[in-house]
């Protein structure tokens, strides 16, 4: 199955385990956004922890969008721990 | 109505944008200002010799935005200017400016509230503290969490 | 504590008075400042040449300490400052500016909204607008009572 | 029975009748506030409306007293409508 590489950015404490951003084998036909969490924690384990506390938001695009969302290569793709203003 | 929303990384002078604002009226008669100043110690005492905010491309300036949109149409204010750093802030400098002019004072009040309370919950921005003895990821606290909930409770 | 309460006859520029009391903070995280304007016309339309307040000797200004020391006791504030014109104000004008600090931004919300609230309605002040069609005494609206009313009902 | 003139200041809306201030025959043991508003109000009749509403604060002395207070010959006597500042 073809697939390409996606980058994905890391904010906040998000990129204390592995930097600011992380590179992800992604399907030619994408992935939802829960899944590709699942799939960055297995290739990236020390993100694990972080990724599956349900808190991360998924910004495609500059939009932040819902976890059923399918992500497609070429994609903008950003992971956004829990926000905090002021 | 007038909304001004702006991002930046440069220090600003608090004082010199409620002195636009207030140049700008065109009749009101209530103007609430909030500022919020980087403090030099953490919740628990430690020094804090940065407060480095991060934002994301255009997505944070879009979620400000969004935020004064909504403050506009839930209160009865005629202009809102909302200014917030990002990058690194020393202790006492201005990390976010907001101010809102009404006819009467009790919309102005509830609107600065308002957008402050929206601003530390629902912004696009990671607060990080820095200081001697490490760095320290800092989420919406209880309270803040509690001061939002306030807004939709009370659908006025 | 530090609590700034000055009554003059001068005009006065909010945004100096919002510089001095930031340049005074010692490592407070929130000021909130209210301002005051004259309008230019009265609840009904009427143009509004001037609004003329009128103050009694020293009566007027221990009314506006006691206020400001109600609201340090009330709320965790750690500076105030008020100041409140008499005089003939020209529309557009401050006629009064508020300022608290605290440590974080409920405490220096509520406090000066509880200060313009009760200045409103207790400050010994009396007010009239002067327009080319005479003088009308304004006293505190049903609105002013309901806002003042929101302290007494709710003691936090 | 000996008196004395007192001098009341009236402020706000209370001057608008007869001026800033108007002068009340005091006898010298005093009179409580609202006997002396009653007092005002028939001698200067056009006050009276004013002064009936039970909205008149009396301040003596640089001090707003309640209506039982006995105001004495020399004190500093003020007559506050309802106050509004802001």
């Amino acid at each position: 199955m073809a697939s390409t590489t996606l980058r994905i950015e890391l904010c906040g404490r998000l990129a204390e385990a592995c930097g600011r951003e992380v590179d992800l084998d992604l399907p030619e036909a994408g992935l939802p956004v829960a899944a590709l969490l699942t799939a960055l924690g297995d290739v990236y384990p020390v993100l694990g922890d972080a990724l599956g506390r349900g808190r991360i938001r998924a910004c495609v695009n500059e939009t932040i969008v819902p976890p059923a969302t399918v992500v497609r290569p070429g994609d903008q793709v950003a992971l956004f721990p829990p926000v905090s203003g002021g | 109505m007038t909304s001004h929303v702006e991002l930046t990384e440069a220090g600003f002078d608090p004082a010199a944008r409620l002195a636009a604002f207030t140049a700008s009226l065109d009749g009101e008669g209530a103007v609430v200002s909030f500022t919020g100043h980087a403090r030099g110690a953490a919740k628990d005492g430690r020094p804090v010799a940065a407060l480095v905010l991060e934002s994301y491309r255009g997505v944070t300036l879009a979620s400000m935005q969004s935020i004064a949109a909504d403050a506009h149409a839930r209160f009865n204010i005629t202009r809102s200017h909302v200014v917030h750093r990002c990058g690194a802030i020393r202790p006492g400098e201005a990390i976010v400016f907001v101010a809102t002019a009404s006819a009467h004072r009790r919309a102005a009040f509830e609107a600065a509230d308002y957008l402050m309370d929206r601003l530390k919950t629902e912004a696009v921005f990671w607060k990080r503290e820095d200081g001697p003895d490490g760095s320290r990821w800092i989420e919406p606290t209880e309270a803040d969490q509690a001061d939002l909930a306030r807004w939709t409770a009370k659908q006025d």
